[in-house]
């Protein structure tokens, strides 16, 4: 294939690029090109390691999204960090010119937009902790249309009695509030500030802060064979009720 | 539904706010009759359009227009029982979790009331006051941080992705499949089969009476001669282990064809070569042996 | 929406930048960004009018579609046109990056693990040997099918009339079957042992010593030069049939 022989030289290319680290517009780096077509045609965010699995050796991904990133953010388009993958997104200020592209969706509950706000900044959490903070038992749908729009997923097991289950956020809530992790939830340092992360503790204590880590907690079990056929089976609820 | 003005004008976060709070009313709006939309909002007791007494209580602390902080927990409970009692007058139906709350604060109203006694169970009724007044702060902490969370720029709502995504084309390269013992079944099964199935036509080597007959009837169609029938089977002695069987089921079979009067058949002398022909113009069963001595096949 | 107002300030902006007519980063359109935003979140191709329509008012959208043209013309993604509307699409000189290799398990027939057995037992074997030993004429894409999956290879051809081509296993059929050689298939006597032959065979059935030695039998005669270009022409069948 021809494209072997033009990887190498672009390898090349880029060795000298970096060396001097001014994006000339003329000495513009091919693995800028590179990468700009690979997350313009991609229909979701990508890794670096997807990235660099299909950029030729020695590039620096990093370096380059950085410098990609850069170039782009006062663009129409920006190359964004959800989670951790990367993806071009219109201008968040241009959301006026695109309502045409808005695409319908099934508008959450307040009760639903509450816990999924409590499971965000709290997670992991239980059902009974959301209820405890929120003051009311949530209702049988509530955690299922959440777990239904993907953006919340089941953790594991609270090491407590009962065993109860723990829910936290996914990717998919990443992506689709622009977030390049948890850390980075709007309010969260006034909310850790003010003492209010946790319910058993008292403001001078040190607050836990949320984490979607994938890593189970201290006092987290995994989740057991039968949880995970959960989206094949009743819903969570029932299942936690049982 | 002045009611939720406070909360309204509490979140002030971007735009896209507004798509959170109608939500809020239109689920609160669900619950609220026309009558009681249009009647003088401090009478209105609608419970149902809030998300438990906590919530019902956060509405209240909010018409005391200060600082959750410095709110008079005291007054709040006064507020929130009588709300209970209006709603009770009007024969509303009150979830449990309600009433439960109104027992708690009508028992810390009269703690707070008393003067402090010494320490009964360790928490005074300040500090119940202090775990409510930090319950509600929480709650509301969250509701804003959900609505700065709503009010963010969303995918497919506010930002956009690549709206035609160039597939990433799939070269599939075959990746075959085979065990070795898929070769070697197939090898075994398909040898044995051919071998067995020689073996097979080994066997077959007798020449059955039904295909000695076909062919004789065949042989003796063909001209109303007298047809030599030693010569005509020998075209079948490819396998000279096949004589005698071919010789003994042909004889059979002539004997038969003559007896049916279908056939004639003819021998000079004993161990001379048979002739055979098809007899026409005779009924059937009218069989004649020509040969004077009696026919021998060998 | 706060973004009205800003609407009136792009066009603003969009006016003194279409004076100077110099696309300085800084000083850059913001109808280029507007353009951008539009045509990266369309489904489709858009054409003038459509982008007209979207944009303030006062833009000359043949302009700006120009001068984004030449933005992107050196980068990984180009602004083309197609008939008579616009689009983003990966540059053309960077579509090998678009194309992912896969490997996909197939199972062979049984037709063609029935040939492919024979070809490894009694290499090298013609074709019509081999239809010999199955009783059955080897449907035409047999052979096809056993030289893509790299375990068949040409070895040289019969003399013999009509010359034709023999067929032995390849490196590639010994590393998937995990064989150090040929000679390793297992003989008459491991067979009947594996219970995979019935023990009634006749005594003169016999399995040969497979050998996929290189040099060829006395009865071979090497491949001729045409013969060799056959992996990149038409299947061998159909040309040993000519």
């Amino acid at each position: 294939m021809p494209s072997a022989a033009k990887k190498l030289v672009i390898v090349k290319n880029d060795d000298q690029d970096n060396d001097d680290k001014t994006p000339e517009p003329k000495a513009r780096a091919e693995e800028l090109r590179l990468l700009e077509a690979l997350l313009f045609a991609a229909a979701t965010p990508l890794d670096e390691a997807q990235l660099a699995r299909r950029l030729p050796n020695g590039v620096n991904v990093r370096d380059a999204l950085m410098q990609l990133k850069a170039e782009y953010d006062s663009r129409g388009v920006n190359l964004v960090r959800v989670g951790k993958k990367w993806t071009f997104r219109t201008a968040s200020d241009l959301s006026w010119l695109l309502t045409k592209f808005t695409k319908e969706t099934k508008k959450l509950s307040r009760a639903a937009v509450e816990t999924m706000a409590i499971i965000a900044y709290h997670q992991p959490v239980t059902r009974a902790e959301v209820e405890e903070i929120r003051g009311v038992a949530a209702s049988p749908g509530t955690f299922d249309v959440l777990m239904e729009t993907g953006w919340v997923r089941l953790r594991g097991r609270r090491k407590a009695p009962g065993r109860p289950l723990t829910y936290g956020t996914s990717e998919k809530f990443l992506e689709h509030f622009g977030l390049e992790e948890v850390g980075d939830l709007p309010g969260l340092e006034e909310l850790r500030g003010a003492g209010l992360l946790d319910p058993r503790l008292p403001p001078e204590f040190a607050v836990p802060v949320p984490s979607d880590d994938n890593a189970l907690r201290e006092d987290e079990d995994p989740l057991e064979p039968s949880d995970l056929d959960l989206s094949l089976g009743p819903p969570p609820e029932r299942i936690e009720e049982k | 539904m002045s009611d939720n003005e406070p909360q309204a004008s509490q979140d002030n976060a971007p735009p896209s706010e507004t798509v959170t709070e109608a939500d809020f009313d239109s689920a609160i709006a669900q619950t609220l009759t026309d009558e009681r939309a249009s009647s003088d909002p401090a009478l209105v007791v609608d419970v149902e359009g809030f998300e438990g007494p906590l919530d019902l209580l956060l509405m209240l602390a909010r018409t005391q227009k200060v600082d959750l902080s410095k709110i008079s927990i005291l007054a709040l409970a006064d507020q929130y029982l009588q709300f209970i009692e209006a709603a009770r007058k009007l024969r509303l139906e009150l979830a449990a979790d309600y009433l439960v709350m109104a027992a708690w604060l009508a028992y810390l109203k009269s703690r707070l009331l008393l003067p402090r006694t010494a320490e009964e169970g360790g928490q005074t009724a300040e500090d119940m006051a202090l775990a409510l007044a930090h319950r509600l702060r929480r709650l509301e902490a969250f509701r804003n941080v959900a609505a700065q969370l709503m009010g963010r720029p969303q995918y497919d709502r506010d930002v956009f992705g690549r709206g035609a995504p160039e597939p990433i084309e799939e070269v599939k390269n075959a990746e075959w499949s085979a065990t070795l013992y898929d070769l070697l079944t197939a090898y075994t099964v398909q040898r044995q089969h051919s071998t067995l199935a020689r073996v097979r036509f080994a066997k077959r080597k007798a020449w059955s009476l039904a295909e000695a007959r076909a062919a004789l009837e065949r042989l003796i169609g063909q001209t109303a001669d007298w047809t030599r029938v030693d010569e005509y089977l020998l075209t079948y002695l490819v396998d000279p282990s096949m004589t005698a069987t071919v010789v003994a089921s042909s004889f059979a079979s002539a004997l038969e064809l003559v007896r049916e009067g279908e056939a004639e058949i003819h021998q000079r002398q004993a161990f001379a070569p048979l002739f055979m022909r098809k007899r026409v113009g005779v009924g059937a069963g009218q069989a004649v042996v020509e040969a004077t001595p009696a026919a021998q096949g060998g």
